[in-house]
């Protein structure tokens, strides 16, 4: 099954075929959900990192026609959403196209210890960000503050203490407000005023297919392949509203397993 | 089954964390655990705060009890202390506390989480104290949520101290975006 | 001049009341009164956060000595307590965040364009305004190249929020299949 998926988003490199499966104008995208698509690869490099992991290949001979493949699969389905691609992507899309053509050249025996290997940079740089990348996730781990370390406070006694507060300017105020504005726009996508009813409806299918069967469904089998590719990104997005509010949870036993989706245990 | 040891320390711990003071039914509630025999664990949390009570003679703090409950406080005697750590600070407010006085001055009545949202970090409780203690802000009464979260607002001496009659004087939002923006696209840029 | 106890005391109640660890040297100043002598001082606070110390080991709080000095901190023993209390669910922070701080933590003092060549993608204002924000980075002033890109380091606070005391004590990086220039080199061959 998720050969059959891979097939047809690499079939949709074309031109052509993408224009087919074209997300339709009015379909309306909750901007969360754009959100958490991108938000799912830290760039080109964690892209590939997890290609490369998720087949255990050998990341010192990255086999590039493989990885190039499936990097490009990935970049068709971001595109296929609409959604606007940092232009790292594609610089990596390009790297990897020039790498493939590369290694297909033969190279001549008596030079080949002259040469780097033309995945030489590549490989220094994905193993690069792997160590920071588990760094980051050490840091993330370490004990934290009001997580697992709590700060022992006391109140001040009601008797009140003589201080002189620092002086603050209307203008300040105002300075600081439009900042937190400004922030606050960054961190939020444009809104969209279209609403479309299939995401809701999906929804609705989505919650009564995961009551008819009680327990874990898999992810794959909500999708239905006789679809066309329109009608399976109505139902990722679906889901991923439903995922957004705590109706439904996914649940996967350790990486690169299969996904499993659950009606959300209420806990209150 | 907790002894009166293990209850006394838990009491102690949450009294040190909480933001708020503690009612003798929430300690008991947030000690309970499955096969707990309630009146007794009542009874352990009454014996502990008369422990905590006596105990605090010898220390910094002293457990207080007050309308909504039991709170840990510093003795007055260490003022003088606590007076000087308060000058060392700062002569100028934070910008997370600037931010924070903008958005309740703004967006009143706000609770503390819809401030989180805005800003993108967490509030502490002691920027909301400093505001409170300054009287540029109050509380307003409770959200009807989950959760139950306090509203705040400003204060009468919030418009006096900024000058202002009434909140409508503060700058309209609209004049105070487009300016903005272009400060953003030129560094952008 | 003030007695042991007095000092011991009087740490304690600043420990207690402070929004940030206090260091030694801060502690000293604090209790400093006209005639002290600094040096007999010293010696007391120095002595003073022996005892609380040893002290805590029967309080529900202990002494902990992070980046920016000594705090008093919960024991992790009563956290199964908290947690019911502490409604606040502790914040998520992306992966973006983090490995900006990462590089920043292990490879400071570094430019922005230094970190986006790590990470291959670039890093957002907003995550470095909110590492800034945080009190979890800083700007080191400018970096002799073209363009004079600003250099970032860490601060105090982070030691602090993530409970170290100095950079050292970050977690070792995994170079397991280290120093990457053998592997390029194997590559190479």
């Amino acid at each position: 099954m998720n050969d059959e998926i891979q097939e047809q988003a690499v079939a949709s490199t074309t031109p052509s075929a993408s224009d087919d499966y074209a997300v339709p104008d009015d379909l309306f995208i909750p901007p969360d959900a754009l959100i958490v698509i991108l938000e799912a690869f830290e760039g080109p490099l964690d892209l590939l990192l997890y290609l490369i992991r998720r087949k255990n290949l050998d990341i010192l001979d990255i086999p590039v026609a493989e990885v190039t493949e499936q990097y490009m699969a990935y970049i068709d389905v971001l595109t296929s959403l609409r959604l606007e691609l940092a232009g790292d992507y594609l610089v990596m899309a390009a790297t990897l196209a020039e790498l493939k053509s590369r290694m297909l050249l033969p190279r001549k025996s008596d030079e080949a210890e002259e040469e780097e290997d033309p995945r030489a940079e590549l490989v220094r740089r994905l193993l690069e960000y792997e160590v920071f990348q588990k760094a980051a996730e050490e840091i993330d781990e370490l004990p934290r503050v009001d997580r697992d370390i709590f700060i022992a406070q006391v109140d001040r006694s009601d008797v009140p203490v003589e201080i002189d507060p620092p002086k603050v300017e209307l203008r300040e105020l105002l300075i600081a407000f439009t900042e937190v504005l400004e922030r606050d726009k960054m961190r939020r996508p444009h809104p969209i005023d279209i609403e479309s009813l299939s995401i809701r409806e999906r929804m609705t299918n989505l919650l009564t297919q995961l009551a008819n069967r009680d327990g874990y469904v898999s992810f794959l089998e909500l999708f239905d392949h006789t679809e066309s590719r329109e009608g399976a990104v109505v139902t990722l997005l679906a889901l991923l509203e439903l995922i957004r509010d705590s109706v439904v949870s996914v649940i996967q036993h350790g990486s690169y397993e299969p996904i499993f989706v659950t009606r959300a245990h209420s806990s209150g | 089954m907790m002894e009166l040891n293990e209850v006394r320390r838990a009491v102690e711990a949450l009294l040190l964390v909480a933001e708020d003071p503690l009612s003798r039914t929430q300690l008991a509630g947030l000690l309970k655990e499955h096969d707990e025999d309630e009146s007794n664990l009542s009874a352990l949390v009454e014996q502990s705060l008369e422990l905590i009570k006596a105990d605090c003679s010898e220390r910094a703090y002293e457990l207080v009890e007050v309308g909504s409950g039991f709170r840990l406080q510093v003795r007055p005697e260490f003022n003088k202390w606590i007076g000087k750590l308060w000058m060392q600070r700062p002569r100028q407010y934070s910008r997370a506390l600037l931010e924070t006085l903008a958005l309740i001055a703004y967006r009143q009545p706000i609770t503390r989480g819809e401030i989180e949202q805005v800003r993108g970090v967490s509030v502490s409780s002691y920027t909301i104290r400093t505001l409170i203690d300054r009287g540029w802000i109050r509380e307003l009464g409770a959200k009807d949520l989950p959760g139950r979260p306090m509203m705040y607002g400003t204060t009468r001496s919030f418009l006096d101290y900024f000058n202002l009659k009434t909140l409508d004087d503060l700058p309209p939002l609209h004049e105070l975006q487009s300016p903005a923006n272009d400060i953003v696209d030129s560094v952008t840029q």
